[in-house]
């Protein structure tokens, strides 16, 4: 069965709603404590958001350094799909298992609102269940969201289609972020970093599920990767 | 003249600062000896034209009364240099 | 033994501490009847250490001597009530096993010195008088007062405070569901910060903060202690002044990382079974924590705080007892636990550390390295502080106000009148602000802040939570009792609107110095309008909060009384925006429109008048509508229903079509309010602001069961008109006029106003 | 020997520094001269043993590289005193 592990450190705080959101596509999905440095047996880790040991210094700067960032590197080295959202992707761009960084937001000022956003790669276990080009609005609650990184960076991320999600047009970005990107992913397509929350819009009670089809592309590329059993 | 104006606004002696708390945990746990304190504040770097060093020094110091600081909670130091 | 007899009857004081003089007795904020009882009490002179601890105790902020004989004629009970005052928090009854522990605390004077950390730490607190209850926080409110934002200081203030609440609510995780800011000019040097905390727990979960158990442990844990805020308690009670700012504390910094360990431990112990009683260390900290645990108990405790971590070396036992560090926890527990407390802690990078004992003989003692410095009979030091109820009589100037009336001349054209009152900042959007808050957090946000109250729903469970917090202060300066009345019907009414039940209150009574006559009149009449409208609606007040002495050279504030409010929606599924969803959608005014302009907002930010008389509050007709909107709610006969309050029906109808803060366009509108009321003044009827009164928006098909509704609930319902399609314009019929709106136009006045001011 | 270690992280040259330009903007405002450039960054003071001078701001530099500054977007500039 697929086994999602949603890590924990400490000042995380989005870690419910992503298991919730993992649990609804079917998967078992368990916490990983920031001291373990294993991850319990996780086919697919999610890096939910929230503000690791406060966001001081800088967000992500901090927790990059626990224990099982060292199981999470070898999972991803291993080809594992790992997703971050929000302060998930400082940290994996903290880590360096993402280009780039995030810094403050261009109006100095954190913003919490609905944003709309287009996903423009499909080929990854997070995206596979949208259709390129897809217009979807996803939430997003973040101080620090710009993402910035150097010329050469920029233009090698859009020449090999790694821009996974972006703001819909410059009125849509809210933080001043480069190009507009609101999500990357690595030279490998296996790890991915977001800022908008798409476990926050896997109900329709809470208003969207346009974020849902994150969690339903994991369940996917689980499948697709298993034999199917004579049986089922 | 041109000179470069350096301020540092640091938190006031005896307030707390989560910030160089939670940096000298990072430290520690990379392993580095430990450490004495650690606080983090802001740095602020001004280019600016004045007649001497005495003036540039002056308005920034000003500048730090006014804006820079928050009276109630910091504390500020300036340095200049020629550039 | 007859040693610590010896050491109870002369506790020690320590070298270099001030003697005791009339003048130090008095910087302690303690008048003569006050000190005469405390040397009875003592049979001695008290030492410096036990002034330190009675001027906290007894400071305004931790005895409620002015106001405890008022606050005692509020209505405590009902069917739902688990908990009600007197506790770090209100617990009310929910379904299935469910309860929900809510409060709402000032933080009015340390956020007029320093806004952002001012207002970073009242959040905090707020936040952990709910979760020592055992209930994990699930929504934040905030009410806010400023200075009119023409002046540069006032815009300050805002900016601060708001990064303030948003950067310690955000980092802990815990969703802003809604609150309301309000500008007036005796908010000027007094602006007002008032955070609502709203916890879920399972009833058999609940813990209260009381001392038990003689040989038990108290242990500190969380951050070290600091110099902060040291007589902060006794600072918030006493007018701002240049002798107060001289006098002011140390500012005390908020840590919401620590705050949010702090959380998990908390919640993690109480489950755990493995502690029998945990209180913040909140205002006068240690001191009243530990006091007052041990007088809930009726025992006696017994502290060193040279055992307590500091921050600093070479703390006295003075400064430790009444510092006001942040993110502190007391904690109460068998000493066989201990060592299974420190590892829960040390699981979330904290601290416990053992600081005392609960003691058999009723004393409230503390040593220092081993020294008595303090010992005082426990619960006289908590109960006996005298209690005070001044003259109450109304000033002249406010019978005046009442009579008074604007000099009509100077009223702008209706048509120019609804834009400009858009773009008051008091009634246009606040999307400014709570863009700043994560509203979205936790995933279980059903209606965000940006219309009525907010809803949030429980994984697992079918109802829904509707939360809000409201006062309409200016109502209050006219009219106290009949504004008390108000803050409570319209706080009810967002509720309704959504389609909850209103359950019970919380209160954030916002006032001027009680010394004086005028202001404890308002003080009592607004309680009393409050406590009329609690039992008419059967919503128990379950705790609250007094913040007196908000005056300052530059003026002092409008009596604001803030009442925050919870409510039950059965099926959450069933929740009511508050703005149009769907053109062709009929509109309906439920309610009467008496035309009383008395106190509105039209008055008072178009013809710079604030007076007139009022409108009565309708208690009656406040519970029939909301009876009938909870009943149509989950009928599903209702698309939007928004209540009518500040710019009356004019303002309300526009707000219901301008569309959420988030939407690209907005509906058009048509409106027929010709036979709405007739023969009254047109600025009357549109913008006049009776209560009792809500818009809504149903299916065309659904309106005859609807009328059918309200008339059995004898509530009088006007179908006035019909929702356009987006890019329409508002149109209103009016007997011999029409007046029409591009709600671009509207959209642009509502929605630029704070942003146009404050950038 | 006991050293302070003033350490001063900034954005890098050509990164946009909004918190640079809000303090421009709110000083030309106050009606200062008009400045060449202002910028914000991060002021780290620490107290640390260390052998000599050399040791303490190569041990500051090492930790600079590893967590005090992020060379993606930041500078960083040590100096030390003797406390
Ligand atoms: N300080 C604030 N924080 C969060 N939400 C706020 C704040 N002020 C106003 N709001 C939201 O803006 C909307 C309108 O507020 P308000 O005009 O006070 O509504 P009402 O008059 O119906 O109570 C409400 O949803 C309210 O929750
Ligand atoms: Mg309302």
């Amino acid at each position: 069965m697929l086994s999602i592990g949603v890590l924990r450190f400490p000042g995380i705080n989005c870690e419910e709603e992503t298991l919730r959101a993992a649990e609804r596509v079917g998967a078992e999905a368990h916490y990983v404590w920031h001291r373990d440095t294993s991850l319990g047996g996780a086919d697919v880790v999610v890096i939910p958001g929230g503000f690791s040991y406060g966001d001081y210094l800088r967000a992500g700067a901090i927790a990059r350094f626990s224990p099982v960032m060292a199981a999470v590197r070898d999972h991803a080295a291993a080809g594992g799909p790992v997703l971050g959202i929000c302060n998930g992707f400082q940290i994996l761009c903290e880590a360096h298992l993402l280009p780039g960084a995030l810094m403050r937001n261009h109006r100095l000022r954190y913003v919490s609102r609905p944003v709309r956003c287009i996903v423009e790669q499909t080929g990854t276990a997070f995206t596979s269940a949208y259709v390129h080009g897809q217009a979807i609005e996803l939430p997003i609650a973040h101080g620090d969201g710009r993402y910035v990184a150097d010329t050469d960076t920029l233009r090698m991320l859009e020449a090999e289609g790694r821009v996974v999600l972006r703001y819909a047009s410059d009125a849509d970005n809210p933080n001043g972020a480069m190009s507009n990107i609101a999500g990357i992913m690595n030279a490998g397509g296996t790890v991915v970093g977001i800022m908008p929350h798409p476990e926050r819009a896997t109900d329709p009670l809470v208003g969207s599920t346009d974020g849902a089809g994150f969690f339903i592309s994991i369940a996917d590329w689980y499948a697709l990767r298993q034999p199917v059993s004579p049986t089922s | 003249m041109t000179f470069r104006v350096l301020v540092r606004v640091m938190p006031r002696q005896g307030l707390l600062d989560p910030q160089g708390q939670a940096v000298e945990h990072a430290l520690s746990t990379l392993g580095y000896p430990p450490l004495q304190s650690v606080r983090v504040g802001r740095a602020i770097e001004i280019g600016m034209e004045a007649a001497d060093a005495a003036e540039a020094e002056a308005r920034a110091r000003d500048m730090c009364e006014r804006v820079l600081a928050n009276p109630v909670m910091e504390d500020f130091h300036v340095s200049v240099e020629v550039s | 033994m007859t040693d610590t007899v010896a050491q109870d009857a002369h506790p020690v004081a320590l070298e270099g501490e001030p003697a005791i003089t009339p003048e130090l007795v008095r910087e302690h904020n303690l008048n003569e009847l006050e000190y005469d009882r405390i040397v009875a009490m003592l049979g001695r002179t008290p030492t410096f250490t036990e002034l330190g601890i009675f001027s906290a105790l007894w400071s305004e902020h931790c005895s409620y001597k002015h106001s405890k004989p008022v606050l005692k004629r509020f209505p405590t009970t009902g069917p739902r009530v688990v908990q009600g005052p007197g506790e770090n928090a209100g617990v009310l009854r929910l379904p299935d096993g469910w309860a929900v522990a809510f409060k709402v605390e000032s933080h009015n004077h340390p956020s007029a010195v320093e806004p952002y950390q001012g207002a970073a730490t009242g959040v905090g607190g707020i936040l952990r008088d709910v979760f020592t209850m055992g209930a994990r926080p699930v929504a934040l409110l905030n009410s806010l007062r400023f200075g009119p934002l023409d002046l540069p200081r006032n815009r300050f203030l805002m900016s601060g405070v708001v990064r303030g609440v948003g950067d310690y609510g955000n980092c802990i995780g815990v969703p802003t569901l809604g609150g309301e800011v309000g500008f007036a000019d005796g908010y000027s040097g007094n602006p007002l910060v008032n955070a609502m905390c709203v916890g879920l727990l399972r009833e058999k979960d609940l813990i209260r903060a009381k001392a038990e158990g003689v040989g038990n442990v108290l242990l500190a844990v969380g951050a070290r202690t600091g110099r902060d805020g040291i007589h902060g308690a006794s600072f918030a009670s006493e007018e701002l002044s240049a002798k107060s700012e001289a006098r002011r504390p140390q500012v005390q910094v908020g840590d919401p990382f620590t705050e949010k360990l702090l959380l998990e431990a908390s919640l993690e112990l109480i489950t755990s079974g493995l502690i029998v009683a945990i209180q913040d260390m909140g205002a006068a900290g240690l001191t009243s924590s530990s006091a007052e645990m041990a007088a809930r108990g009726g025992v006696g405790v017994e502290i060193d705080t040279a055992l307590v971590p500091t921050r600093e070396a070479g703390m006295t036992a003075y400064e430790i007892l009444l510092s006001e560090s942040q993110e502190r926890m007391l904690v109460v527990a068998d000493p066989d636990n201990v060592a299974g407390i420190e590892a829960i802690c040390a699981k979330w990078e904290l601290n416990a550390t053992p600081i005392g004992q609960v003691t058999d003989d009723g004393m409230y003692r503390v040593k220092h390295h081993g020294v008595v410095v303090a010992a005082i009979p426990g619960t006289p030091l908590v109960e006996d502080c005298p209690i005070y109820e001044p003259e109450a009589r109304e000033s002249r100037d406010a019978v005046a106000r009442r009579k008074a009336v604007p000099r009509a001349a100077r009223a702008p054209s209706l048509q120019d009148a609804l834009p400009l009152l858009l773009d008051a900042p008091n009634l246009a959007s606040k999307r400014w602000i709570f863009e700043q808050y994560d509203t979205t957090v936790r995933a279980t946000t059903v209606l965000p802040p940006g219309g009525d109250a907010g809803v949030i729903m429980v994984p697992g469970a079918s109802f829904g939570l509707a939360v809000t917090i409201d006062c309409n202060a200016r109502l209050v300066a006219l009219d106290p009792y009949e504004g008390g009345k108000a803050a409570v019907a319209e706080a009810a009414r967002n509720i309704a609107c959504t389609g909850a039940e209103p359950l019970g209150i919380t209160d954030c009574l916002n006032f001027g110095n009680p010394e004086k006559p005028d202001v404890f009149f308002q003080f009592t009449e607004a309680c009393r309008g409050i406590s009329d409208a609690c039992r008419a609606f059967s919503t128990p007040v379950t705790g609250g909060n007094v913040s007196f002495y908000n005056e300052s050279p530059t003026g002092v504030v409008y009596p604001t009384p803030t009442v925050g409010m919870v409510g039950l929606l059965p099926d959450v599924a069933r929740r009511v925006p508050s703005h149009f969803q769907l053109e062709q959608d009929r509109i309906f005014i439920a309610g009467t429109t008496h035309g009383q302009l008395g106190g509105s907002a039209y008055w008072a930010e178009l013809l710079d008048f604030v007076g007139g008389t009022p409108p009565v509050v309708d208690l009656e007709a406040e519970l029939a509508l909301q009876r009938f909107l909870a009943a149509a709610a989950s009928a599903g006969l209702l698309r939007s229903a928004h209540d009518c309050s500040e710019g009356g029906l004019a303002v309300t109808l526009a707000e219901a079509a301008l569309g959420g803060p988030w939407s690209d366009a907005g509906f058009g509108a048509t409106v027929d309010l010709r036979s709405h009321a007739p023969g009254l003044d047109l600025d009357a009827l549109l913008f006049a602001e009776d209560g009792a009164r809500v818009i809504l928006s149903g299916d065309a098909a659904h309106s005859a069961e609807l009328a059918s509704l309200a008339q059995s609930f004898g509530v009088p319902l006007h179908d006035v008109g019909a929702v356009l399609a987006p890019g329409q314009e508002l149109t209103f019929i009016l007997p011999g006029q029409q007046l029409s709106w591009s709600m671009a136009a509207l959209r642009t006045a509502y929605f630029d106003a704070i942003p146009r001011r404050m950038e």
